[in-house]
């Protein structure tokens, strides 16, 4: 299901609201919207288009479609856009009003595709939807634009119907949202119910569909996008460790939210620094972290690159935070508000000197949840540094999050240096870390640096030696994080034909794409990786279970060379980079390439 | 954890050094600097475990391995974005910021003048060399037009910026200058840098024995230098000479040196630290050798709520209205729904 | 290879735009920044092919995209620094600078002071709108306090800084504040910032109908502007008002608004945009609505050699010294010996 | 031959002036100064021992060798610093009146090391050289201070004795340095001489060297340091491109003296800028290709981490542009002073999104010429940033290099568009370049930004397929670069047992080893890389016709890595991360580990 309209069109608005109606009616849901760059783009314009995708579904669901059984069209320049993601036989309703000269000649439509019959191939739907709305809100006595501006609403009615849901829960919305100006919040309702009882009258539509609820495991649900599930989980964990969180950041698309939604949160002691840039905000991560706070900061790719340097001081410091880097397309400033996995070189090897970092990545929006408190357990436990991947895809798509119920969430232990009769600064600990003495204890005083630092005491040491030593123990320590990875499981059969990896946002598409691969008898298995520094102790064994090694990943291949230049395997890779997910069939078809046609 | 501090009595300089050896040159006027400041935390009793010394890149920047305290010694420019993150975390730490020219006016700028506006509660020391003295010798911003260095064999074609001028530009609510041999004056301000709340911020003049030796003659020669410095003193004209015979008068919009024989002291300038608007303290930082004096002392020093103040007030706000951090509440914030 | 440079007539507005849409917002100041300064650029014949155009990232810095002329959009923050680089390789060039609050003055804020510092040759625009529009409402360092954004629900607790100041507090040699909305007054500043050598900042008071509609209609709404502007000419009295009657005087030190039935027109300031002495425009870059009425045009506007001038001038005089740049002399010039 | 005193004692003077007499006089040289981080740490101690290596013979020399025959020791502490490194049966020259209480107490020796036998191993000969020299400066009338400020002076007399080494070269450096203050100028020359008679009077060596000048190819010589060479390499280049040479940099340790060489050059028209930090290094870079000049930046480990997000724009802008980095011990301040090898990783892989550079090391310091020619060369022939890799061995080391003749240089064309009638800002040229348009050029306005560009029209978008394209024509124009690299050549066998691959500064060291080990019959050859990236075509091939890979590096296996992931070699490695360069005898030892004893 997507709708599509100009983005003053309020189609961000109407697809979140069917989400959640859907959602709250018990279906599996996955979102993702899609929105231009500048932030109005010229009316009616392909680059002004601004799209909503909602998958939803009575099985588990996990990436919101790579195409559309049900499309609306709020202009020509949406159809244009979103029609070639349409499946063949699929709806297809449009705002008929909308497809005059003006707006098809922006749209870059010679004729106009209604009358061509080029979209014969769907099941069209003409709906007058402007003049229609104009003429349903007119009781509630609002001007011309602002009557108009209700039809958002009005494809939503028309949507709900279709799908036979219940308009209650908006109705609501609108009313608590609007309450303040009655008239916009009656004319909203009016638009609504239009809509609706124009499917049930119109007649004109062949089918209605009945999604069943999905099975989902028993809960509270609650639906959230990535970026804000990622807020959930660094405020759980700085909780759990009973620590002020410290969030220092600069805000950045896609990031962004994670900020927004931490500052809400200041009665859960959560401290937001909206710093001057970057770096600062790094800075900040590390002073917050040696005086004790859970200390994090959010970023993509370009405010990545610039905190690279003072993530290196905080290898050197050994100091526990959290970098959550939402990827975008790049290089450069490059497609700033799509998604891309091109990030990974960069949060692995992308510093100076040996500078090992663990890496986690999250794997759906609600994942961003447990991902975050992972990271923030693991950078606590061995005071290190931990980058956390997201991406465009992930931060604003949506998905139906279990709320962790009492003794579900880790422990988060944190042990403060308290003796000073034994305490040395760059003394190992069990885990290889060293011990965190914040400011305020007493006698603990110590100074750390960028410089190399002795063995145990931590002063300044250009010793050969000593350089080569801690060099292997920074190593060691985040090698020691594999403790903490859990064995990798594979997806299908545990050895075979063709093994097919994947990291971070891509697991709903590339695993929905190998079930039904095996469903029809492919030999094929499934790896997704969370942890990629370091990796499970078992991969390279599994890796050598299979004739061959497929990575998936939305970049020219990263994750591939790391793997081929780690366990020597001859991976082959399925890359893209559109700025968009894969697409199942791109998987299948990648799938079927490589099996040359082999069955189970 | 959180441990309630204790002011120490009687505690001595010496406990304030470290097993380290300190490494400056001799003739260096770093080494002045961290012994009046370990003489001044020991006589006022501040507490080592709750000062929290951070420091940038440079030779200067060295200074937090001599301090008995806690410390982070961090990267070149950044130690007032290291700071923030420090006193944000912990609001009951004393921290002090160690920077250069270079270091905090050069790459560091940008930190500098935002933690100045947004007045963390940070005391920041300069130690101004008008060189780059770690990397051996380049003009800093700083230097002079027309100062040869390696970088600029043949004078450097950049313009000075001025540190005071830059902080009050940005809103700073405490500046002041001192120079490092000048022990009891340089004392008198640090003590008062203590005393602020908000970003203190005090440039030192410093002596780099090795590569700009002397740039501060003007400024530390015992027969000469009352006539080139004027001292500021809240509610006190500015008077200055070594006899102290000529005081600094406004005329129309311009500063004027006059001898005090022939005008009057009601002519004089009288200093107001606690003035509201900067302008006037814009006007004194403007003041250089050798058309005037050059002021030494506290600028500016207003009240004004610190930004971990406004933190933290908001924390507590927010917690009064929503209530005890319980994860529940956290969860269960949005449009909930029930499966099973 | 370097072309003469030709100064073409009756060059129209329209060639200055480019094929591309413009995509801000309706509503938005940056349309009508963009439209004057294609005008006052066609008034001036100014050369296209002599003109760059640099910026950094947000809303305001998508303008290189709609003036045909060489341009670079370039990355957060850095324009300045990139339009360095444009006017050391080419000094012919006449390079413009385009940035907003957040891009100039937040993670730009080093790179805009030490242009300043510089008096490097280019001509900025700060669109200051006090929100970072391109990223849907954060505020930024021109945001007062308490401003309620996306990332401060609570209401921002950081103070803000101020362009002109900051800049003045840099050594700026000409800096200058206009409205999007006033027309005439807009052009002016503009023609007069092609005049200058050496940096020219001109902060834009620039409407974001989106994210912070109205946040300047105290200085735009035709009926009461007057009363809360003060319009600064050189070498008149600073004299405001809807009915101009009212005026500012310095009283001690002080500025005060009175009016002018009660006073003197002799007691006003007077405004000196040329005053060597950046005090006083200092001080009047401290006025702010309400408290005042507020300063529109050339606060400062000094004479002082262009950091190009100077690096050209250091190269011309090392090649009269030197001679011509002959290989041979490169490798030849330390202590050399034959083998073979 | 190794100098090693306090760092005030002056000897990295001598050591120079060492270097200078003895190219002059036509030995083959190479050169290690080694400093304490700190300008100037505490008299006496370890900390602030300062040494200087000059290793000269007739055949051609490669490396500062590991190990010195001759040392000499201005003090107890340089002694214990340097003594390990002497050879048995090296001659050690002390200066006996240093070894007093306090300074063996600061270099913490127990006791005094001149009496207790353990340097029985060494020719060891005691001279008084602190009263010696205040006896010779004496008619020169100084002061105390300033007398015993010669010793340096008599140190280097005593040593051209024992080389059989002309006085006058320093004599007319003395004099040309002091000139100005005669008392100074005539103190030295005295201690010189003095020096120089004590070795022949005294005759308590045994032992006079007599090393013959080298054979090295004829041409005019000069002995320049590895900064120093680039420096001369790049105003080399913008004079052959005919286009002033901007150079943006901030300083930093080892890099800054490429700033001061350069800074030198006015007359050249190189326009120098000194940037507020790397940031704006980087990007006055980028505005200053982009209107026309040779631009190139320097900088070491951290300022490269600071300049990554720039370089990103260089690489969407396709504007040609060289940055230098010299690397140093990291991760983060690190060592700043030492040399190191672990920015490759960061150089290749560490900016955000699909982002490729090409990448060239230096393998010597006279290299750095011939590189930074080139690395310019390739900048401008492919439009794109080039990363030029040095460290602070060659920056700081130095060699005779041999200042090229009439023709030698290659050609460094530079082709601006300038007809609007075809210009288009991302049309593909030749090399899939596009063009070079530059401020100034009637009719050819146009805009380039960090946004993805559209093929041939540089406009922004954001079609998917269209990103796609751009990704792959930016790799594709990096791949071209293979082009200019030539085929690889391999030292020694071109098949056989083990091949060991260097890259940059180890190549003197490990070329020296391996020609030691086929001299003893071991069946090892070497490939010392000059491009990383792209690696030369037949590299593979190579790879493939040995039974084992050794890749020797100054990290932990960084190109290893790489050669691995794309060649699927089971590539070994040699790692050592000291701040200093291998040894030679660590390569021997580790071919002879993997060869087992075989020979050929
Ligand atoms: C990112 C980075 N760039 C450059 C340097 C090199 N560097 C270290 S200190 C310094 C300047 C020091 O000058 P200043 O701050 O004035 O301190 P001083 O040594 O004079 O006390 C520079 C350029 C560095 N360490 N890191
Ligand atoms: C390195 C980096 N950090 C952050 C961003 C995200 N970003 C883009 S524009 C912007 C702020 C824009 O505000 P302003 O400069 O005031 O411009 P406006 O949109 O208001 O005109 C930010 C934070 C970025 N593009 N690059
Ligand atoms: S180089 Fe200068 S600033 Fe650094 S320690 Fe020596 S005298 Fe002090
Ligand atoms: S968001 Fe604001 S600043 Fe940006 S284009 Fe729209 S109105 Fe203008
Ligand atoms: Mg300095
Ligand atoms: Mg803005």
């Amino acid at each position: 299901m997507r709708f599509a309209g100009d983005s003053g069109d309020g189609m961000q608005l109407v697809g979140s609201q069917f989400t959640a109606t859907s959602a709250v009616f018990g279906n599996d849901i996955a979102t993702f919207p899609d929105y231009p760059a500048e932030i109005r783009a010229p009316l009616g314009t392909p680059a002004g288009v601004s799209g909503f995708q909602v998958n939803f579904a009575s099985r588990h669901v996990f990436t919101p479609g790579d195409r559309a059984d049900v499309l609306v069209a709020m202009n020509p320049a949406a159809l244009k856009v979103n029609v070639g993601d349409l499946v063949d036989g699929g709806i297809l309703v449009v705002n008929a009003d909308e497809f005059d000269e003006t707006n098809l000649q922006r749209a870059q439509y010679g004729a106009n595709p209604l009358e061509t019959g080029e979209l014969s191939r769907f099941r069209l739907y003409k709906v007058p939807i402007t003049t229609q709305t104009l003429e349903a809100v007119k009781q509630a006595g609002l001007g011309p634009r602002d009557a108009g501006r209700c039809k958002n609403f009005y494809a939503l009615g028309l949507v709900y119907w279709l799908f036979d849901r219940p308009l209650e829960p908006t109705e609501r919305w609108i009313n608590s949202k609007f309450g303040k100006v009655p008239a916009v919040a009656q004319a909203n309702t009016l638009a609504l119910r239009a809509g609706y009882a124009y499917g049930e009258t119109a007649e004109i539509f062949t089918v209605r569909y009945r999604v069943k609820p999905a099975d989902l495991p028993a809960g509270t649900y609650r639906n959230l996008t990535g970026n804000q599930a990622t807020a959930l989980g660094l405020v759980a964990a700085a909780q759990l460790a009973g620590r002020p969180l410290f969030y220092g950041s600069y805000p950045i698309t896609p990031a962004s939210e994670i900020l927004h939604e931490l500052s809400t949160h200041h009665s859960f002691d959560v401290r937001v620094f909206q710093a001057e840039d970057e770096i600062a905000a790094m800075c900040s991560v590390v002073g917050a972290a040696f005086a004790g706070a859970i200390a994090v900061t959010g970023t993509s790719g370009p405010g990545m690159a610039l905190k690279q340097e003072a993530i290196g001081l905080a290898v050197m410091t050994e100091l526990p935070c959290v970098i959550v880097n939402v990827q975008r397309g790049g290089p450069s400033t490059g497609l700033p508000t799509k998604t891309e996995q091109a990030d990974l070189w960069q949060a692995m090897l992308g510093r100076n000197g040996e500078c090992p970092v663990p890496v986690v990545a999250a794997r759906s929006p609600a994942d961003c949840f447990w991902t975050a408190l992972e990271a923030t357990r693991v950078a606590v436990k061995y005071m290190t540094p931990v980058i956390m991947l997201s991406d465009g895809y992930l931060a604003q798509g949506s998905e139906p999050w279990r709320a962790p119920e009492d003794g579900e969430l880790p422990a988060l232990e944190v042990r403060f240096a308290t003796d000073p009769a034994t305490f040395e600064p760059y003394a190992r600990l069990e885990n290889g870390e060293r011990p965190w003495a914040i400011p305020g204890t007493p006698g603990l005083h110590h100074r750390i640096g960028g410089l190399e630092k002795e063995h145990v005491s931590g002063n300044v040491c250009y010793v050969p030696e000593n350089h080569q030593r801690m060099v292997e123990l920074r190593a060691q320590k985040v090698a020691n994080v594999a403790r903490d990875v859990p064995d990798q499981e594979v997806f299908g059969a545990q050895r075979g034909e063709l093994l097919v990896v994947s990291w971070g946002g891509t697991f709903g598409c590339v695993r929905t794409a190998i079930e039904q691969a095996r469903d029809n008898g492919k030999d094929v298995s499934h790896v997704h990786l969370r942890w990629l520094n370091p990796m499970p102790r078992n991969l390279g064994e599994i890796l050598s279970r299979f004739r061959k090694v497929l990575v998936c990943e939305l970049n020219m291949g990263q994750l591939q060379l790391l793997l081929r230049g780690r366990y020597l395997v001859d991976a082959a890779g399925l890359h893209k980079v559109q700025g968009r997910p894969f697409m199942v069939s791109e998987v299948l078809d990648k799938v079927d390439e490589l099996l040359g046609g082999k069955a189970l | 954890m959180s441990v309630a501090r204790v002011e120490t009595a009687g505690i001595t300089p010496k406990e304030y050094k470290t097993d380290q050896q300190v490494k400056w040159c001799p003739g260096c006027g770093d080494h002045s600097i961290l012994i009046q400041l370990q003489k001044v935390l020991a006589t006022r009793g501040a507490d080592r475990d709750h000062t929290v010394f951070v420091s940038g890149i440079g030779c200067s920047s060295r200074f937090p391995y001599y301090m008995n305290t806690y410390g982070i010694h961090g990267i070149h420019g950044r130690a007032p974005a290291i700071a923030t993150g420090v006193k944000c975390a912990n609001p009951e730490l004393d921290v002090w910021v160690v920077t250069g020219d270079g270091d905090g006016l050069s790459i560091g700028g940008n930190h500098f003048i935002h933690t100045a506006r947004r007045n963390v509660g940070l005391k920041i020391i300069l130690f101004n060399n008008r060189i780059y003295g770690l990397t051996k010798g380049q003009y800093s911003p700083t230097s002079e037009l027309g100062t040869r260095t390696k970088s600029s064999p043949g004078g450097s074609i950049d313009y000075p910026v001025h540190p005071i001028s830059l902080a009050i530009g940005a809103e700073v609510t405490f500046a002041a200058r001192a120079v490092d041999t000048d022990v009891p004056h340089l004392q008198y301000v640090l003590r008062r840098m203590m005393e602020h709340r908000g970003t203190a911020f005090l440039e030192v003049y410093q002596n780099c024995q090795v590569y700009n030796a002397n740039a501060y003659g003007w400024a530390t020669d015992r027969q000469t230098r009352n006539e080139h410095i004027v001292y500021l003193e809240h509610g006190k004209p500015l008077i200055f000479g070594t006899n102290r015979d000529k005081g600094i008068r406004l005329r129309g919009d311009a500063f004027e040196v006059v001898e005090l024989a022939k005008a009057s002291q009601d002519e004089l300038v009288v200093h107001d630290e606690k003035a509201a608007n900067p302008s006037m303290a814009f006007r004194l930082a403007q003041m250089h050798y050798p058309e005037f004096p050059e002021p030494l002392g506290i600028f500016r020093a207003i009240e004004k709520p610190a930004y971990e103040e406004l933190l933290t007030g908001q924390i507590a706000a927010a917690r009064k209205k929503e209530g005890p951090p319980k994860l529940e509440r956290l969860f269960h914030a949005g449009e909930m729904w029930k499966v099973g």
